[in-house]
């Protein structure tokens, strides 16, 4: 009963701010918190990365190994991405099943790296309809202060661009490791995730846990390097204005060309 | 691979760019569902079902301070070319999660606190557009319990095909185009309740896209009106 | 608590009923509801059909795909038939795990396919041990009112009658589909499913769910083409008298050859 | 394949067609069951447990009007030719239900409000026939546990093997056998409180085969009653 | 409420007749309960045994069957150790997924089988990388009344000793069974495996049920036929002192020579 | 296969028998856990995060007259060689039982009845031992939490390589080696509350590694003891 009355205060406290054009942290209402990369941090992964993107943090590693490719995809390697959110990053998370958002925010990621085309599956196969080589991506949430779709988005991206293939030479039908010869990841653009909450008529870029709390409805947008929108996302329980949709692709855009910079300097 | 469009912009299935496939919607399909529809939207065949306001079971989940809403899209096994395992896949339980929020601003859910409302959606058939489509039928499912409801929700994809927008994409389009763009509205205020993108638009693409997808949730919504008018102001239906 | 005691108002006016050899809906104690069947209904399905059995309604799609055999059942085709009750069709169903109930129905519908031997599995093996065809028959109820039994074992019967088999080449020992040419199950017999309840000392025959709620028994007894037993199942909290079972089979054999005169007119 | 019945009538376990296999049962053999049995019924050996009248857990599942009864048939990892999954397959939980209400007319559980009686049985080895002769074990077992019952449960199956119709149908008769007919009564009423049948018969062979079970769930019924005499009335036993 | 009172008497007079060096049960305080070990019981099995420990009581069965090795372990068959409490054996056991006690029961019955190399494993391969035998010791408890551990240990190692393993002949790449012809597994070692519970500052050997209720901390220790200590596992909720653990070991030995001496017998 | 011990008794990576791995603890590293820690154990990268003690859900797990503890060991799909699984093994849950009741005696649960403390580790890479690491890292975070504790707990491995007895046993001496030790005292009242072995040694060995694992466990306590310290008596950390 508390929390209802208390969320219904910090609603309107967020809300008199956005009036102002302020919010709770200071920040514009198209600002990103600062993020911070890190990659390498898992050295025996094949590549890894540590995002915080305010208080919000995230651990991806990637592992890279030979796989059997889909049924009917035998021309293509494997691209698996999921994410969790672990029970230390958040109280309210539960050991156990993926929740429903946590279905949602796996597949978004995935779907943004995928849509994108960020990676060509195409160079990942070692035997046509046989053998291929699958990239695993997964993002844990340590540490939950909203926005998780960007921060794994980002945290994914970053894990990726930090990863070395191993080779593999075929023997007998079989792949067979090369030690010591790696090469790194054909990646053909740069997909970045943008979200936005808002909050009655308002549109904030990368809400913390708190707006998330209190914001009308959600959307996630990723572009990629030539600036085309290629996955979207609504979520929440309202919607959004045409006008509103217009306007967040742009925010989408302008905020992912300074995100995308420094996703550059990991290549 | 599918030629997707002809040279003067007949689609695959021989529509314009700008044309619906065809849709029939029926209210009122179940008897032991409080409300239900059948919607046949191009070669999908759904069925949603819709039970509450009612108890929560176990209680602890009822929420004392408003209604809840749960929504389930399920495939049957028999429903795509393969046959599918019945156990819910990760996809339908995204599709499930993105109706329910679709559906919930129409709802009034702080008049029926404690309660749940129950929308379950079981598609026989999946053809492109099948999220849309269930949607379509869950909505008027929705109004045919008597649940007071703010409004509809309208559900239709727009997508990029042969590089040129069109609306409602078929499924070779979909597995095969460049783009594909559901949408649902509230047909009244025009809110949009529901939008995904999967693929490649230009920033101006993505505007027509999203306006060709909105014409159509509005045809789709003729559609819809009609079919609880028939059902509940002309005589003799089901 | 107010359950309860409908329910035994309930039992007591279907009881009186009765005892004047009448039924709620006006039926006779031996007489089916009338019985709709449609079949076509899922053109993707490689067969299918849609039952009406009074109020109760189940659709059902039988697809047929290569498989590998079962271990020691290398000579035989894979036969799969499974039902489950859609949680739209009852307000008391959850969706999740199937309940014992939907299992028991699920494999009782099965065997009476199975044990008749209605369709000829030797003739649907492609490579001898490791590759065959399967057929998988699964019922969806979308309405419920009582006897899920046979209105699902129709609806099985129906739609795989309506099917047909796709051909297939062998190529390099895996089987590749030729496109355009099918062929129709090879059907040996009819499996007609009737079930019945004992209310008190009256057997009624497809009892509805207001007669389920308020039975003593129930027995589920599949006949075939010959005239023949080939599977039973009671069910129910309590038993039945041996003139009772020697009623049960007479009943299961008249009441069949009606509706295997409806199956028969879709073959 | 064997030869499942010898020209002069004689089974390929060395049985004449009316013949039971050899069944022993010993009653009250584990120390936390509130009542146990272990039977061997031919190659079949299976134990027993109940609990119960108890509180059920989680509370919400207890009944108000009468007690519940539940029952797990469960096979062990070893107790068939090839290693099975311990995990309960459909096959189990169906029979657990089936035996669940051959057990259920002989209890009063009227008597016993907001209660459970929870019956597991376990089968260590797997013989032709083991629901029937885990219901045999579990209904002693129900007895010992002194709940009162209307009458025992006493079970038993009749086929048909090389066109005749014979008692108690081995495992290699099962697999090869035409027909299978599992049946169990309450001996003092002569009610069947289960039944079923997999395999062809003649709507006399039918008859038959019900009757020759039936005469068979009396055999088995005198060696359950000598159990539970031994048990109850004569010294020196366990 | 009640049940803490009780459990808390009954602490109270165990602990007081250990203050005697005596036992509920009248042992000492390093003795163990009578151990009645019976094999040959599963006669489908390959190998099988019932073990009463007191009034606990295991039933084991060992299956072997030809299987595909574990990866990178192309050299060895495989071992497959479990252990299950029936939900007759005690009425605090629910039927369904294994509780963190049951696997934990289960792992450490494997380990004192497996790290004492009791089955030399090279043995068992059918074709290296291909195909192995496979050994799957199952333990059921079946009545329930303390020391889980060893009894299950007992259980599964009389049951190995027991049984006899096929002989397959290798065609086509495949192991196909030789009927009549069978050998002993190869045993290289006797594991012996002790459990000795601490109350106070008293080391109980083979604890109760009522024992287990009142104890502080548990250890299991696993010796081989050369007196050597294998395995081990300390579990409760309080621990040990160094000393404690000292004089553990020494019980461990000593009791399992004893223990070692009747399952020679076995062999 | 790795030789584990040159002739001069250095092992396989570079440290003498009696070594450490290198160690570090940061206290306090999440924000919105009730404390935590991060130990990097050798290659090994643990995560400890700890809630409580707080309300237990659901309510009828609770217990009257004490609190209870869970603990979680998780590894991350990417923490070791081959990928995987997210879902817990039956190690992962044995190792969290084990992990609990080492931590267990270093709590005062009787003073918080009707709560639960919930330990979450979760390991990012893995390396030898890295069950000690993990309680290492999880009873600084308790601590961190401000819970009133009897005492910390320690834990580290020894182990028999190439017939010696060695500290804090890595993943090639683990995999190639002959015996892994894992210990854990509380440092001040010198009790031993997890212990594993597996692996062959003498009597004699047991001694010598369970007194070598306790000589490592004492280093580890300076290390825990020394992170405490930065973190709540030093300035400017984290």
């Amino acid at each position: 009963m508390e929390s209802v009355i208390i969320d219904k205060l910090k609603r309107d406290k967020i809300l008199d701010l956005l009036k102002q054009g302020k919010r709770l942290d200071g920040r514009a209402l198209d600002e990103q918190r600062p993020l911070i990369i890190e990659t390498g941090v898992i050295p025996k992964a094949n590549g890894s990365a540590r995002v915080k993107l305010g208080n919000t943090e995230v651990i991806t590693g990637v592992k890279i190994q030979p796989d059997k490719p889909f049924p009917d995809l035998g021309d293509k390697g494997i691209l698996i991405c999921t994410a969790e959110i672990l029970p230390l990053a958040d109280p309210h998370v539960e050991p156990g099943p993926p929740s429903e958002d946590v279905i949602e925010l796996a597949r978004v990621v995935d779907r943004g790296i995928r849509e994108t085309e960020m990676i060509d599956l195409h160079q990942l196969v070692l035997i046509e309809n046989k053998s291929v080589v699958g990239i695993f991506i997964d993002s844990s949430v340590i540490d939950s202060d909203g926005n998780l779709f960007d921060a794994c988005s980002y945290a994914s991206v970053s894990a990726v661009l930090s990863s070395t293939i191993p080779k593999y030479d075929i023997k007998d039908e079989a792949p067979v490791l090369v030690e010591g010869v790696t090469s790194k990841p054909p990646v053909k653009t740069l997909p970045v995730s943008v979200t936005m909450a808002r909050i009655d008529d308002y549109i904030i870029v990368d809400p913390t846990k708190d707006e998330e709390a209190c914001m009308d409805a959600r959307i996630t947008i990723t572009t990629n390097s030539a600036g085309n929108i290629c996955a979207l996302q609504k979520g929440g329980g309202d919607g959004f204005s045409v006008d509103q949709l217009f306007k967040c692709s742009e925010m989408a855009l302008s905020v992912g060309t300074k995100i995308r910079k420094k996703l550059e300097q990991l290549m | 691979m599918t030629q997707l469009m002809s040279e003067d912009g007949i689609r695959c299935d021989g529509r314009r760019v700008d044309q619906l496939r065809n849709i029939s919607i029926r209210v009122g399909v179940l008897n032991n569902a409080d409300g239900s529809a059948y919607i046949e939207f191009g070669k999908n065949k759904i069925l949603a079902g819709v039970f509450g306001p009612r108890d929560v079971h176990p209680k602890h989940m009822a929420n004392q301070d408003t209604g809840i809403l749960r929504c389930r899209y399920h495939m049957s096994p028999f429903s795509v070319t393969e046959r599918k395992n019945p156990a819910p896949s990760r996809r339908e339980i995204e599709i499930s999660k993105v109706l329910k929020e679709a559906l919930q601003p129409a709802l009034i859910l702080k008049d029926f606190p404690r309660t749940v409302t129950d929308v379950f959606v079981e598609v026989l058939q999946a053809d492109g557009g099948s999220r849309c489509a269930a949607l379509d039928a869950a909505a008027v499912a929705l109004a045919d319990t008597g649940i007071p409801m703010r409004d509809l929700v309208s559900a239709c994809a727009a997508g990029k095909v042969a590089d040129r927008i069109v609306l409602d994409v078929n499924n070779e389009e979909d597995q095969e185009g460049q783009a594909d763009m559901p949408v649902a509205i509230m047909p009244n205020s025009g809110k949009v309740t529901l939008m995904q993108l999967d693929g490649i638009l230009t920033s101006e693409e993505y505007k027509t896209c999203l306006q060709t997808a909105i014409g159509g949730c509005r045809q789709v919504y003729e559609i819809q009106r009609r079919a609880l008018i028939e059902r509940y102001f002309e005589s003799g239906v089901q």
